[in-house]
């Protein structure tokens, strides 16, 4: 079965329909995220070769465990995303389109080139959806230094393949087995710098103060959650197989991740606003799901992952929207908000203490996962830095939230009268999909074993984690 | 030779982007940028008196002296890319200038 | 009867509440009552089943146990009591169903943490209780007091998931009883894990430099819900404690180091943070213009003495802190509510504001009056019992400095019990007070329960130093020595039974003499003696601002945690800023600029290695 | 527990009373002598205590009847524990920190009373009165649990027992010289003697908790005061000057300590209440912590650290 093509060429094909019948580009793109998620159910794990030529030489899509996770994750992150936002893709259909088929395509890919080339279209894809809304300095800047970041990320390609002569991931991953990990300390650290541009890692995502702290309720959660998850994907598909080093690189990248998790909760708690303080908390998990990846903790880094993306797709919709209506994001102007839309703010506690790994809740899952990972690894300083960051962590999202739930000012009880006079209305389609994901948070961090097992099999929580099981990609070979 | 001469224009390339403000000159250094990188992948598949790695009918054997095609094939992907980029810059370029009347960043005031 | 099986029906039993609540307020929050009656009588019940395990969705496992017993029963008691407030404050909350659920699932979260089998489930519990309450403290006066609470539990529960993984990643359980056994030997790791463990403790428990919390969540909490906070949350950090000497071989595995008076240093250490506490404890409630902080700081004074007696872990020691902590909880529990009543009926905690409410309401005078000597440790209440212990512990060790900061305590009680009982109770009543009327019997129940209780337990502390002896044996701890009512302490008795006695006896003498002269003559409260001026202001004649000036001044100018913990948050906003500055600036060139800086150390790098 | 442990209690109390007040009307006399006047006769606090019982009172509540009430029981409960020349109405009864906390009871019960009076006077009386006793009380209690540690005991006639082995050589007094200047510094302020006098004050605050007292209700608090002075006067003939053999040498100590106390306040001023606190503070706070430390370091065979 060819199925796994259909993810990248379907989106694609009506990509270029939609230009033809502009006013459907929005139902087609509901039919490409549909069918997309429809695939998902019936897709068997394999291999595809694309163009005859036979692995390690040709272009290949995989489908092993970890990919099909991402896809999952990706593909419903999209579903929800644009039925939530529906209102506000206006003209947009096409590109969303084009950006589904890229961000498919970089997590199936086999191929680091091919990735490369998907990485790009899903870039083009993130610039123009950045600029929506009037954005464009910032937009600018975004494509500024996401094109530096992958014009660095194909230099490191060209220098691995001037070392090795091969481009399949699997390939690859043998063949840098066999030699001195410092030898590709260069090539690693230009990838490194591409991916980390997407994945929001400081200091190279200053883009994300711009793109983020002015996007509406249909860009900011896409990427925030379905580019933020695919570039993380395939940071850890990347980091911790095919380039897997264990240098003083690998130090340096740490300290990189550990540094962009902690400060990243630093300017989070520094801010006022609430996109600014989603958009560092995200740049923060971003360090702390690139530091499990470059540790080699690949169960919990995609444990957190989903924790968070899922998570920040419910509170960006609804920032956003929020945001659109009102004209503002300060918190103390938004007093009291969710006293007239309850759902909406249980969805967006429920997501927040999901984040801050509070039990009840599948974040709960993950940190414990997480903790356990870094630990059986006997290093005690990172942990004791992710626990640091957590507390302020916690001290900025409970303030948010207490402070939206509750009106009136410092020292006065909290009553209705005091309430924001800000209004908000919010769609039943945003409703329901905030409502839905929050439940399925609650759901699975009480029945965690439900994602697993489905996904995986049986997979208790104190189970070590054991990377061979997800990772699979033999590239065809 | 070849291939210092391309990292030196990805470095000027680089430098660019450092020390201007003004967002056509950003969109030239970002080209001068890639047009280093792709000599320089072009260049890694260069081998010294090969020829090039079509088979016809008087180079038929697989054994023969071929450059390595591939990163000529990378090459003209990166260059479409890089098309479309410049492209988009510009079209932001355009509407950044209808916006602030002018190409310079530090004329437009950040807001932090 | 199953533990695991009323969890559930807990968790159930709440989300029941919260959709009754959000069809009929009132009759969600007489569920809460209900709810909270049926988890006490089924924990009492409990107690036929000691030793038993059991087991939910695969991860908790629960232990019921004398200690899991003990601190479930008081938990119970006054969730159960407080619960009694909540339809009168049905009205006054903005998310009146949010609270009820909140109230019950905090509930859950206590039993839960004191029937844990491993840590694992402590841990979990603890988060539960933690983020729960939390959503509660801020429906009152305050935000920044919920932050505050919910930060400085986040220390704690750094400290305990600290802990547990790395006791997991160095024994492979989780189970409490078997996991800190190796640490005996290992004196190095025992102090790290010791430190970290007993930091939860710590910051639930109030101790100092973690006291901040207390007085701004218990001050500004709704009122039905500080005594909660105050009689029953915290009394998580003193199961974390008792863990922590009791089941962790403290003693054991520091015998070799450094030991001050026979105490380890490390240990030596938290009493003196227990010691600070009471003193800055007493200091603060001394000087608090707020009925509600009084009781706040007040708490954080007694945890002090519940931190000593417990890390004293000995006979007499270990069981006065126990004990202390059932009697603080009650009597706390007790007089918060009484203070909720005042606050009910007149809109305000201030005590300068207050005045005379005793004409108003005798019968919440009378349980403020016990519930506040008891928790000045003043005979023939619980309090006093509790409080004789662990001084009499303290002397059999001749631990001075410690001794001097419960003396300090002790007496510093007098005084800050005093301030509310003089300035909200007696003296002329404020003319917009005059029209008051009295609290309904469903408020008088509990408030009547708990200082019943508080006193039974300072006649007759028999029943319950039995428990506390079982929980003792149970750590291998000799347990203390009983005789009838007597308490056999190594210095002395106490017979709390006698003392009662005795004081009736003198009492009654008393009564006695003062029946046989002539009956006096009733005279209002503004004709008094006053140097010959005329004074009609009630308010101004009710001496309750600055209560004890002269005293305060002498400490005016005290350092203070509050300020040094909004520094800390201005200079993590402030890193904040630097970052933002730094990595953020919407100039592209800085980003490309550290691009650059990086490439060129690893180029660097790769060069030189 | 019996009735003739009761009995004995009341034979106590009325025993405690009348030797107490005589003791005061000579000390009145005293007082007078050093102050060159003639003063009244020895029974004269007889006649003022039954003049006041007798005259109609007034009262501002029922708290204010019951805090008397309670003030009084309190006190006469505390009698009842003290032992006296070994003779003791509830044996068993006298640990040390019972007999300070009852005292408590009924200082809180006359502090209730007085600010239930609803005259400001007596709520700054209370609060002077509060804030001194966290003066003087704490180096006394020190000092107590250096001896404590030391005789591992806390029974007040276990402690004079422990000293009349011997001559007076084995007086705490001598034993722990600094200890006991430490608590006879701290019975000046548990007497309310000057310099410590600041919560009574007549001229300045109308003798603050006692302002709004007339009748029985003054009566009945004449008695507390007398009772509650052989108390504190008594805890220290125990503890530090062997307690008494017999009942003669009991109360010649007792009589001499109390005489003195109330000489040496004749001669001094008075502090005011901050001033009295930092006192305490400095000096025999700090003279209450060496002596502690002695003690400890001493019995613990010079280890205290290791």
């Amino acid at each position: 079965m060819n199925l796994q093509i259909l993810l990248i060429a379907i989106p694609l094909l009506l990509a270029f329909l939609s230009l033809l019948l502009k006013k459907q580009s929005n139902n087609l793109l509901l039919v490409a995220g549909v069918m997309n998620v429809a695939f998902l159910t019936i897709i068997q794990k394999g291999t595809t070769v694309i163009g005859g030529f036979q692995p390690p030489f040709g272009i290949t899509l995989v489908v092993d465990n970890y990919s099909f996770m991402a896809l999952v994750v990706l593909n419903i992150l999209f579903l929800t995303t644009i039925l939530m936002s529906r209102n506000s893709i206006e003209e947009y259909g096409s590109v969303l389109l084009v950006a589904m088929a890229g961000l498919n395509g970089m997590i199936l890919t086999g191929d680091i080139f091919n990735l490369f080339v998907f990485l790009e279209i899903t870039s083009i894809t993130a610039y123009i959806l950045a600029s929506k809304n009037n954005n464009y300095k910032n937009a600018f800047h975004y494509l500024v230094i996401g094109t530096l970041g992958s014009g660095l990320f194909l230099f490191g390609i060209a220098l691995l393949y001037g070392m090795f002569g091969t481009l399949n991931m699997h390939d690859l991953s043998i063949r840098i087995a066999d030699v001195d990990s410092a030898v590709i300390v260069l090539p690693t650290f230009m990838i490194f710098i591409g991916l980390a541009v997407e994945s929001k890692l400081m200091p190279f995502s200053s883009w994300v103060k711009g793109v983020l702290g002015n996007a509406d309720d249909i860009v900011a959660p896409l990427i925030a959650g379905s580019y933020a998850a695919t570039s993380l994907f395939v940071f850890g598909r990347l980091f911790s197989q095919v380039l897997v080093i264990d240098s003083s690189l690998k130090i340096l990248l740490l300290t990189i991740t550990v540094v962009t998790l902690v400060l990243g909760e630093f300017a989070a708690f520094s801010k006022s606003k609430i996109k600014e303080i989603l958009l560092f908390s995200s740049i923060g998990q971003a360090g702390l799901v690139a530091t499990l990846f470059v540790s080699g903790l690949v169960l919990p880094a995609v444990l957190q992952l989903i924790n968070n993306v899922f998570s920040k797709v419910v509170l960006f919709t609804i920032t956003g929207k929020i945001a659109k209506d009102t004209d503002t994001d300060e918190i103390a102007e938004l007093r009291g908000i969710f006293a007239d839309h309850k759902i909406i703010g249980v969805s967006f506690t429920i997501a927040s203490l999901s984040l801050l790994g509070l039990p009840l809740f599948f974040g709960f899952y993950s940190k414990i996962n997480v903790m356990f990972g870094l630990f059986s690894l006997n290093i005690y300083l990172i942990p004791a830095l992710i626990l640091f960051s957590t507390i302020i962590e916690g001290a900025y999202f409970i303030r948010m939230l207490l402070n939206l739930w509750n009106t009136g000012e410092e020292g006065e009880k909290s009553k209705l009268e005091y309430k924001t006079d800000k209004i908000v209305s919010f769609s039943k389609y945003k409703k329901i999909g905030v409502l839905v994901i929050s439940i399925v948070i609650v759901l699975m961090g009480i029945f965690p074993s439900l994602l697993l097992d489905n996904l995986y099999g049986d997979k208790t929580l104190l189970n070590e984690n054991n990377p061979e099981y997800i990772f699979e990609i033999k590239g065809g070979m | 030779m070849i291939q210092y001469f391309s990292i030196i224009l990805m470095l000027i390339g680089i430098f660019g982007l450092l020390i201007d403000r003004n967002i056509l000159k950003l969109i030239v250094s970002l080209n001068v940028f890639e047009i280093g990188l792709n000599l320089f992948i072009v260049s890694i598949g260069f081998v010294n008196n090969g020829i090039a790695p079509i088979l016809t009918a008087n180079n038929s054997s697989s054994n023969l002296n071929f450059v390595d095609p591939l990163p000529q094939a990378l090459v003209l992907t990166s260059i479409v890319i890089g098309l479309g980029i410049t492209s988009l810059g510009l079209a932001f370029a355009r509407k950044i200038y209808k916006e602030y009347n002018t190409f310079d960043l530090n004329e437009m005031g950040g807001n932090n | 009867m199953d533990l695991s099986l009323m969890a559930i029906l807990l968790l159930i039993g709440s989300f029941i509440t919260y959709f009754v609540s959000r069809s009929n307020k009132k009759v969600g929050s007489y569920l809460t009552i209900l709810i909270t009656l049926f988890a006490l009588m089924y924990v009492y019940i409990l107690k036929n089943n000691i030793g038993l395990t059991y087991e939910l969705f695969g991860v908790i496992t629960f232990k019921v146990t004398y200690l899991g017993w003990y601190f479930s029963i008081i938990m119970a008691t006054v969730y159960f009591s407080a619960a009694f407030f909540n339809p009168f404050w049905m009205e006054k909350f903005l998310y009146p169903s949010q609270y009820n659920l909140m109230y019950l699932l905090s509930f859950l979260g206590t039993i839960g943490l004191f029937f844990s089998n491993d840590l694992l489930t402590i841990f979990i519990f603890w988060e539960i209780t933690v983020w729960t309450s939390t959503f509660i403290i801020p429906l009152g006066k305050s935000r920044k007091a919920g932050v505050m609470y919910f930060v400085i539990s986040s220390i704690g529960s750094m400290g305990l998931l600290f802990t547990l993984m790395l006791m997991y990643n160095k024994v492979g359980t989780l189970e409490i009883s078997k996991v800190f056994n190796m640490l005996a030997n290992e004196p190095k790791l025992a102090s790290i894990v010791f430190v970290m463990f007993i930091l939860s403790g710590l910051t639930k428990m109030g101790i100092f430099p973690f006291h901040i919390w207390l007085p701004q969540a218990h001050g500004n909490a709704p009122n039905t819900f500080s005594p909660v906070l105050s009689g029953g949350l915290v009394k998580m950090g003193g199961f974390i404690t008792f863990l922590s000497v009791g089941v962790f071989p403290a003693y054991e595995a520091f015998k070799d180091g450094l030991h001050i008076a026979g105490i380890p240093i490390l240990i030596y250490i938290m009493m003196l943070l227990g010691a600070v506490s009471i003193i800055v404890g007493t200091l603060m409630a001394i000087k608090s213009e707020d009925a509600k902080k009084l009781l706040a700081y007040s708490s954080v004074a007694n945890g002090g003495y519940i931190l000593i007696g417990i890390l004293l872990a000995d006979q007499l020691g270990l069981a006065g802190g126990m004990m202390h902590m059932l009697n603080h909880a009650f009597a706390s529990a007790a007089s918060f509510l009484a203070i909720a009543v005042v606050a009910y009926k007149t809109n305000t905690t201030k005590i300068s504001e207050l005045g005379g409410m005793i004409h108003k309401m005798p019968v919440t005078y009378t349980v403020f009056l016990i519930s506040i000597i008891s928790l000045a440790g003043i005979p023939p209440m619980g309090g006093f019992v509790s409080k004789w212990l662990i001084i009499q512990a303290l002397a059999d060790k001749g631990l001075l400095l410690i001794a001097f900061a419960a003396f300090f305590g002790s007496i510093g009680s007098f005084l800050y019990v005093f301030r509310p009982l003089s300035a909200v109770f007696l003296g002329q009543v404020a003319e917009r007070n005059e029209n008051l009327t009295p609290p309904s019997n469903m408020m008088r129940v509990p408030m009547i329960f708990l200082a019943g209780l508080v006193l039974y337990f300072g006649v007759l502390p028999r029943g319950v130093l039995e428990i506390i002896g079982k929980i003792q044996a149970s750590v291998g701890i000799t347990p203390v020595e009983l005789n009838g009512q007597a308490i056999m302490a190594v210095n002395g008795n106490l017979d709390a039974l006698k003392v009662f006695v005795i004081f009736g006896f003198g009492f009654v003498l008393a009564l006695l003499l003062f029946l046989a002269f002539k009956k006096p003559r009733k005279v209002d409260l503004m004709d008094t003696y006053t140097s010959a001026e005329f004074i009609y202001t009630k308010e101004l004649y009710h001496y309750a601002h600055d209560f004890y000036a002269p005293f305060e001044r002498l400490y005016g100018n005290h350092p203070s945690v509050e300020k040094w913990a909004d520094q800390i948050s201005y200079k993590v906003k402030e890193v904040g800023d630097l970052v933002n500055k730094v990595f953020f600036n919407f100039n592209p060139s800085l980003s490309i600029l550290w691009i650059t800086v990086l490439i060129v150390i690893i180029y660097l790098g790769g060069v030189i290695i | 527990m019996n009735l003739i442990n009761f009995l004995q209690a009341i034979g106590i109390v009325l025993f405690a009373f009348i030797f107490q007040t005589s003791l005061t009307g000579i000390n009145r006399k005293i007082t007078a002598r050093i102050q060159r006047r003639r003063g009244p006769v020895w029974y004269q606090q007889f006649l003022d205590i039954f003049k006041a019982l007798t005259k109609t009172s007034i009262t501002h509540g029922w708290i204010y009847d019951f805090g008397v009430i309670m003030a009084l029981g309190g006190i006469a409960a505390t009698l009842m524990m003290v032992p006296i020349a070994g003779f003791e109405s509830f044996p068993g009864m006298d640990n040390i920190f019972i007999i300070t906390y009852l005292l408590a009871v009924g200082m809180l019960g006359m502090a209730m009373s007085a600010s239930g009076s609803g005259n400001p006077w007596a709520a700054i009386g209370v609060s002077r009165a509060l804030t001194s006793m966290l003066a003087y009380d704490i180096p006394f209690m020190l000092v107590m649990i250096g001896l404590i540690f030391k005789f591992d005991t806390a029974s007040l006639s276990n402690f004079a027992a422990l000293q009349q082995t011997g001559s007076i050589v084995t007086w705490n007094i001598i034993k722990y010289p600094i200890g006991g200047f430490v608590a006879l510094i701290s019975l000046q302020g548990m007497l309310g003697k000057k310099p410590f006098d600041n919560f009574i004050a007549p001229a300045e605050i109308a003798s603050g908790p006692m302002v709004e007292y007339g009748g029985k209700h003054l009566g009945m608090l004449f008695i507390l005061h007398e009772l509650s002075t052989f108390i504190e006067v008594g805890l220290i003939v125990n503890i530090f000057f062997g307690g008494g053999p017999t009942v003669i040498a009991f109360l010649v100590k007792y009589v001499i300590v109390y005489t003195l106390t109330n000489m040496v306040s004749q001669v001094l001023a008075r502090f005011k209440v901050d001033q009295m606190v930092m006192f305490y503070y400095k000096v025999p706070l700090a003279l209450a912590f060496i002596q502690g430390f002695i003690i400890v370091i001493t019995n613990s065979g010079g280890v205290l650290w290791f």
